[in-house]
């Protein structure tokens, strides 16, 4: 088989970040949604890991911007489930073709 | 050898885990493929030494974080016995799959093209103390702003979903 | 450096200021503004017996760059020209602040203007930088455009607006001379300057270029003179204004065309000047002939006397268009000797109209056997005006006359029609206004007769006139030096 | 004091302050405040009059400003007039001082008549043009203060604005000549302009006494500006004998006598003279026949006096001129204060009102008897001697000329003794009564008529004084035929008036015509009155016309124009310049808010849209387009 280069690792990252993206606009349910932010994160930490083992001049910096991206997607969740309640509790659905609160 | 059949392993098993996580009609199933992918990943930060991360990836998404959404799953759908169907597409479906094939294929094409200068080789594993560290010198302001963060999320988390008491 | 100029110059803007933040009630205002308006009169009289009469030079100059880069400089001085003016100014400006005393409409801010009016017009007479000229040429306008629309008569608006416009759109055309001027001069310099001295002695304007800036120039000086036929803003500015303002618009301001055409157009345009002596000559006498047959046929007094004015200043242009030593003197003698009496007539009129308010001639009559010391004055202005030998008038006529006739005869022999209108309109109006039984209806006003702020400045002015028209040699030989040493730049006739 | 003789005028001058600061308080005692003054100048002017008697001719000089000077000369013509003038002033304030009683405003009245005589004096003692001129002035300023005296009747302020007014035509006329004498011989001393008179062109010699004579006809109210003089009468009758006496009408004389130099290089003014001076003797002499008013006839005859006095001056006949000068002086000096006095007594100024005042008053009916014998021209009183000399001076130039005067003088005669008989002779025809005049009226009366008797007496030796050399021999013939005109006219009116044999009414209306014009005097004064109130007055409201509809019209077109511009500009602004801008604002508006509809707040859209600009940039990107 092939030598498994930085090449394939970013490969892996943009299919996984593709598969976020058309789960964050193809789907319905508010949680979902932030599911698939989540592996969309995940797909950047999978391509700033690769690139801060592959390229010579990194000085493994990815890891620590990975780390701070970890930290920064459990905050995330913790606010997004908490608008999903809070939203669920005063619309009584997560349907995200109900709201339009953005329009003005 | 050994080392690219690993690899295609959890590259198949997080991209399979994705999709599932997509396409599945119940959400609490979603949830628990989420899992698996977040497991692929930790393997794949494995396979670039990157053990710290990796034991964080199983801590915090795998463990905590679906543990939430579950939680949080379930306060929201109390019990209307209609599961299978919590987790539909909306009526962008199509148009996301068209952008999210033709994103990959323009990214794909660029990956490929670029030619890296790479080491070759993935860098020997970094070791926990050496990350510690750099976290509290080089990084030590973003490190204490992430803190900062945390909190404010958590405090904010509490505030948001707080039930809201019925002012009349 | 001495600095005696821009005291004088100045002292009147702070008086502005100080009446102006602590003229709180009437009566504090008009005296804060009355004794400090004292200061520059008894610098400038400090000036006049420190001015050297035998230096046709300028004398306590003071000159300090101001903006470099455009050739701009804070430059004052003055010489047997200004020195004149300078002494009428301040003096005819504390003594219409005293006879002001009268205001009780808005009494600070009249006043603060007033003082604003005597720096604007000083700093005319003063600068020798065509900028700060033109600066405070401007500046002049303003105060009297508040005063008239403020303090003034029932078509106020009209007047001021029109004299305000009228003046103005004059000055801008004289500034694009200046600016034709300041660009020329600079081109030959090789630097740009608007130092008035400067180019007067170092540039030689082309005859073409002359002929062409010098209407500008002349015609921003001539309606301010004013001269027929640009004259008609001046009765209705003079018989709107309040008093104050027309004895300081006939006594000062009117003096700044005269004043302009001397130092600017002559001084720097000499073939020009030349050039354009006749036109100018005739001009000056279609100006006192008009001017006089037009104040014979009103009826408002304070009308006529603004007529009489233009009828009085066409005599300093026509002395000003014979280019020679008597008639230099006589015109620049004319504007100082208009400058007190048309103060006095004014003055009159504005009591007239206080007293009983009408100046309709035919409203009167027999005021003499009423009012005597009014009357009195009255008798002793008007013969001033029309010239009556031993009063200041006559010298200033006798010279113009004399300068006239050597070079146009014939147009001199026209301009003396203008001696018996003067003496007929001035009589009627006596015998009309003054003469005969008194009329009874006028009692209703409860006249009394001139009250001590009025006749103290009547008083000054009128010893004044018999003073200079008796002995003139003071005020003269400063004149005379000084044009001696311009129509010697004009190189023409002495 | 021949060195300080400058100083003659002054104490006049140092009188007349006083009296301004003390009048109100004095009263009618500044008569003898100015008395004292005149008497201190007539003094001052005998003490030098031996010296210039024996030849001394003096001159002061002072810069008065630049190169003008004031000065002061001494000659026997000046002196002559200044003991004259101050003599007459004397009596003349002496007679205010009993005539003013009861009037207001005495200091301004006395404080005016010596400034009069002031002025006067400074007239004849001035050694240039200019200073004369300046004087000359101030005594027409004093005339029409004191005609105007009592300016609560419009007639007195009217005639005081006439006299003025008319004066100063002439005046603007002599101020020709000596802009023409200082522009031809660049000097105004007398000496220096006679100096240079014989290299200046004849032309300008002719304009510059031409134009001195026209100040001279405003002055000496010569025809055609005589209209002033008889109007005078409104003044107080000291005044009037004054101006007719002593001071104003008297300077015209003294001036064309002081130019006589100048005069005798100039035919054509000589020629002139006498053509406005026969005009006016006799033209006024006919005016004095009809006349009604005491001193009107008065003026009439001192207008035609003084035509004579012209007429010698323009037959260079000086030494006349001046005699007459001093002669007419004392007998109209007597006759209008008798006349005064004559007023005084009945009460009324019209002579058909008066009558037998002989009864009433004798000093003034006598001495009125030999100031009228005096002018009549009948010997050996004085006025028969200086007319006599006119007349054969005349004579020499023209015997036409002397028959004019002889006719004018048979005139004076007869209407000269139509007044006496009229006023003092027969009864009172009006019960008008005044009162009787004191002895400050009488005595300059008195003292007068010694002097209007016999000054004639002495005319050789004042005109050798004069003029330097010996009277020429005078023509028996003319001095016959002057008394038998003069005797003449005596009878006529004698025969008219006194006995009455012949009506007067009757010629008046055989001659109704004659009469009216005569009346009216010739209408010059109504042509006059016509000429300014619609000629001047006209051109004046046309003037202020053209002022205010035409000048001040094209003001005000090109600021309605000016407005309408700016309108149009203003319509500009609105509807183009800033329409475009708005035109563009509406088009942001309009597309802002098309597309606005694409900002459904779909959270999922936007996401899309985003992912499909990523893509397409990254196309881009990998195109080579960015």
């Amino acid at each position: 088989m092939l030598e498994i280069g930085l090449t394939h690792y970013l490969l892996l990252g943009a299919a996984l970040f593709a598969i976020g993206l058309f789960g964050a606009i193809g789907k319905k349910h508010v949680i979902s949604i932030l599911l698939s932010i989540e592996l969309m994160l995940n797909a950047v930490n999978i391509n700033l890991l690769a690139f801060s083992k592959f390229l010579p001049l990194s000085n493994g910096a990815g890891e620590i911007f990975s780390i701070f991206v970890i930290v920064i997607a459990a905050a995330e969740v913790a606010i997004g489930l908490a608008i999903a309640i809070a939203l669920y509790r005063s619309k009584g659905s997560l349907d995200l073709d109900k709201f339009n609160l953005l329009r003005w | 050898m050994m080392q690219s059949i690993v690899f295609f392993l959890l590259a198949a098993l997080t991209l399979g885990g994705a999709l599932a996580v997509i396409n599945l009609k119940n959400i609490v199933h979603s949830v628990l493929c989420l899992i698996v992918t977040f497991l692929g990943v930790a393997g794949i930060f494995l396979t670039l030494r990157a053990d710290f991360l990796a034991a964080v990836q199983v801590l915090v998404y795998a463990g905590a974080v679906s543990i939430l959404v579950i939680f949080a799953l379930l306060l929201v759908n109390q019990g209307d016995g209609k599961m299978a169907e919590t987790n539909p597409y909306s009526r962008f479906g199509y148009l996301g799959v068209a952008a999210a094939m033709l994103f990959f294929g323009f990214l794909s094409f660029s990956l490929i093209k670029t030619t890296w200068q790479t080491t070759g080789i993935a860098a020997a594993a970094t070791s926990v103390g050496e990350i510690g560290v750099r976290l509290l010198s080089q990084y030590v302001i973003a490190f204490e702003l992430a803190a900062v963060l945390l909190l404010v999320a958590m405090v904010a988390a509490i505030i948001i979903g707080r039930e809201v008491k019925d002012h009349a | 450096m001495n600095h005696l100029l821009t005291f004088i110059l100045f002292t009147p803007l702070v008086a502005a200021l100080l009446v102006f933040l602590f003229g709180t009630t009437t009566k504090r205002a008009k005296w804060i503004a009355f004794a400090v308006s004292l200061i520059p009169l008894v610098l400038s009289v400090f000036a006049l017996l420190g001015f050297d009469w035998t230096n046709s030079q300028l004398q306590f100059s003071v000159l300090i760059p101001w903006i470099q880069d455009f050739g701009i400089s804070y430059y004052l001085g003055i010489d047997g020209l200004s020195m004149p003016l300078v002494m009428l100014t301040t003096l005819l400006t504390t003594l219409t602040t005293l006879f002001s005393f009268d205001v009780d409409h808005k009494t600070k801010t009249y006043f603060t203007l007033l003082m604003l009016l005597e720096t604007g017009v000083l700093g005319v007479f003063m600068s020798l930088d065509f900028f700060l000229f033109y600066l405070f040429w401007e500046l002049v306008l303003i105060p009297m455009y508040f005063l008239i629309i403020e303090w003034g008569g029932p078509r106020r608006r009209y007047a001021a607006l029109k004299f305000f416009v009228y003046t103005h759109v004059a000055s801008l055309i004289m500034l694009v001379g200046i600016i034709a001027m300041y660009f020329v001069a600079g081109r030959e310099l090789g630097y740009y300057t608007f130092n008035m001295i400067e180019i007067m002695q170092k540039v030689h304007f082309a005859s073409s270029f002359q002929y062409l800036v010098f209407p500008a120039l002349f015609f921003g000086f001539a309606v301010k003179i004013p001269v027929v036929p640009f004259h008609t803003w001046l009765p209705d500015a003079h018989v709107e204004a309040p008093t104050g303002g027309s004895v300081l618009l006939a006594g000062v301001l009117l003096k700044m065309g005269g004043y302009g055409l001397i130092r600017i157009a002559f001084c720097l345009m000499p073939e020009a000047a030349k050039y354009y002596a006749l036109p100018m000559a005739i001009l000056g006498v279609i100006s006192m002939v008009y001017g006089a047959f037009l104040a014979l046929a009103q009826d408002d007094m304070k009308k006529m006397v603004a007529y009489s004015s233009v009828s009085h200043m066409g005599s300093v242009l026509l002395g000003l268009a014979v280019m020679n030593v008597n008639g230099f003197n006589g015109a620049i003698y004319q504007m100082f000797a208009h400058g007190l009496i048309s103060a006095m007539l004014f003055m009159l009129c504005g009591i007239l109209q206080h007293t009983f308010h009408t100046r309709r001639i035919s409203e009167l009559g027999g005021l003499a056997n009423r009012l005597p010391r009014l009357a009195t004055f009255f008798v002793f202005t008007f013969f001033a005006s029309l010239g009556l030998p031993l009063l200041a008038g006559f010298v200033a006529e006798l010279l113009v006359f004399l300068g006239a006739f050597s070079v146009y005869p014939a147009l001199t022999l026209v301009a003396m029609i203008s001696l018996v209108i003067t003496a007929a309109y001035y009589l009627w109006a006596l015998q009309r206004a003054f003469f005969g039984p008194y009329r009874e209806s006028l009692e209703v006003h409860h006249p009394h007769d001139l009250t001590w702020y009025q006749s103290v400045p009547l008083t000054v002015l009128g010893a004044l006139v018999l003073f200079f028209g008796i002995c003139p040699a003071p005020i003269l030989n400063v004149i005379n030096v000084s044009s001696q040493y311009i129509l010697q730049l004009l190189g023409g006739v002495l | 004091m021949i060195d300080y003789f400058w100083l003659i005028p002054m104490p006049v001058l140092f009188t007349m302050i006083l009296t301004l600061l003390f009048g109100k308080k004095l009263g009618l005692k500044s008569a003898y405040l100015g008395m004292l003054g005149t008497i201190a100048s007539f003094c001052m002017s005998l003490s030098v009059l031996p010296d210039v008697i024996a030849g001394t001719v003096k001159q002061v000089e002072f810069t008065w400003f630049l190169n003008f000077k004031f000065g002061f000369m001494l000659d026997p013509l000046t002196i002559t007039l200044l003991l004259l003038v101050s003599f007459l002033a004397t009596f003349i304030l002496l007679y205010a001082n009993g005539y003013m009683h009861g009037e207001g405003g005495l200091m301004r009245f006395f404080a005016e008549v010596q400034l009069f005589t002031f002025s006067m004096l400074g007239v004849v003692i001035a050694d240039n043009i200019l200073q004369a001129f300046i004087f000359w002035e101030i005594m027409g300023l004093c005339s029409y203060l004191l005609i105007g005296f009592w300016f609560h009747k419009p007639s007195a302020a009217a005639a005081a604005k006439k006299a003025f007014l008319t004066t100063r035509v002439g005046d603007v006329f002599m101020l020709i000549g000596i802009l023409i004498l200082y522009t031809q011989t660049g000097s105004l001393q007398y000496h220096e302009i006679f100096a240079a008179a014989a290299n200046m062109d004849p032309f300008w010699i002719t304009a510059a006494t031409l134009g001195l004579f026209g100040g001279v006809i405003g002055k000496s109210a010569q025809f055609p500006l005589h209209v002033w003089l008889p109007d005078a009468m409104e003044g107080p009758t000291p005044v009037s004998a004054l101006i007719h006496a002593a001071t104003m009408v008297k300077a015209g004389i003294y001036l064309m006598a002081r130019f006589m130099p100048l005069l005798v290089l100039a035919p054509i003014s000589q020629n002139f003279m006498v053509i406005i001076g026969l005009i006016t003797a006799l033209g006024t002499a006919l005016m004095a026949l009809t006349a009604t008013d005491f001193k009107r006839v008065l003026a009439f005859s001192t207008l035609s006096q003084l035509g004579f006095m012209v007429v010698a001056l323009g037959t260079l006949n000086m030494a006349g001129a001046i005699l007459h000068l001093i002669n007419h002086a004392f007998f109209k000096a007597l006759l209008f204060l008798g006349a005064g006095c004559v007023i005084h007594v009945t009460g009324t100024n019209n002579i058909w009102e008066m009558g037998g005042v002989w009864k009433k008053d004798k000093v003034t009916a006598i001495t009125v008897l030999i100031a009228t014998i005096s002018i009549a021209g009948i010997p050996p009183l004085s006025g028969f001697w200086s007319k006599d000399e006119i007349l054969i001076g005349a004579a020499h130039a023209n015997p036409i000329f002397c028959g004019i005067l002889l006719l004018a003088s048979f005139l004076t005669a007869f209407y000269m003794f139509r007044l006496y008989y009229v006023v003092f002779a027969g009864k009172p025809r009006t019960e008008k009564h005044g009162h009787a005049c004191g002895k400050t009226m009488l005595i300059p009366l008195v003292v007068l008529s010694f002097f209007a008797a016999f000054s004639g007496l002495f005319s050789k030796p004042i005109a050798r004084f004069i003029t330097g050399e010996t009277m020429a021999h005078g023509s028996n013939t003319v001095m016959m035929i002057s008394i038998v005109v003069a005797l003449l006219g005596f009878l006529l009116a004698t025969v008219i008036y006194g006995w009455q044999k012949i009506s007067a009414a009757k010629i008046a209306n055989t001659f109704k015509g004659i009469c009216t014009l005569l009346i009216n005097r010739y209408y010059i004064d109504a042509a006059y009155n016509w000429f300014c109130n619609h000629i001047v007055v006209g051109l004046a409201k046309v003037a202020d016309f053209f002022d205010k509809h035409v000048i001040d019209g094209i003001i005000h077109i090109v600021r309605d124009v000016t407005l309408l511009v700016s309108k149009a500009a203003k319509w500009v602004d609105i509807y183009i310049v800033d329409g475009i801008i708005r035109g563009i604002c509406s088009g942001f508006v309009f597309g802002g808010s098309e597309i606005r509809k694409t900002s459904t707040g779909q959270l999922q859209q936007y996401l899309l849209l985003i992912a499909a600009a990523v893509t397409v940039m990254i196309a881009l990107v990998w195109g080579g387009l960015l």
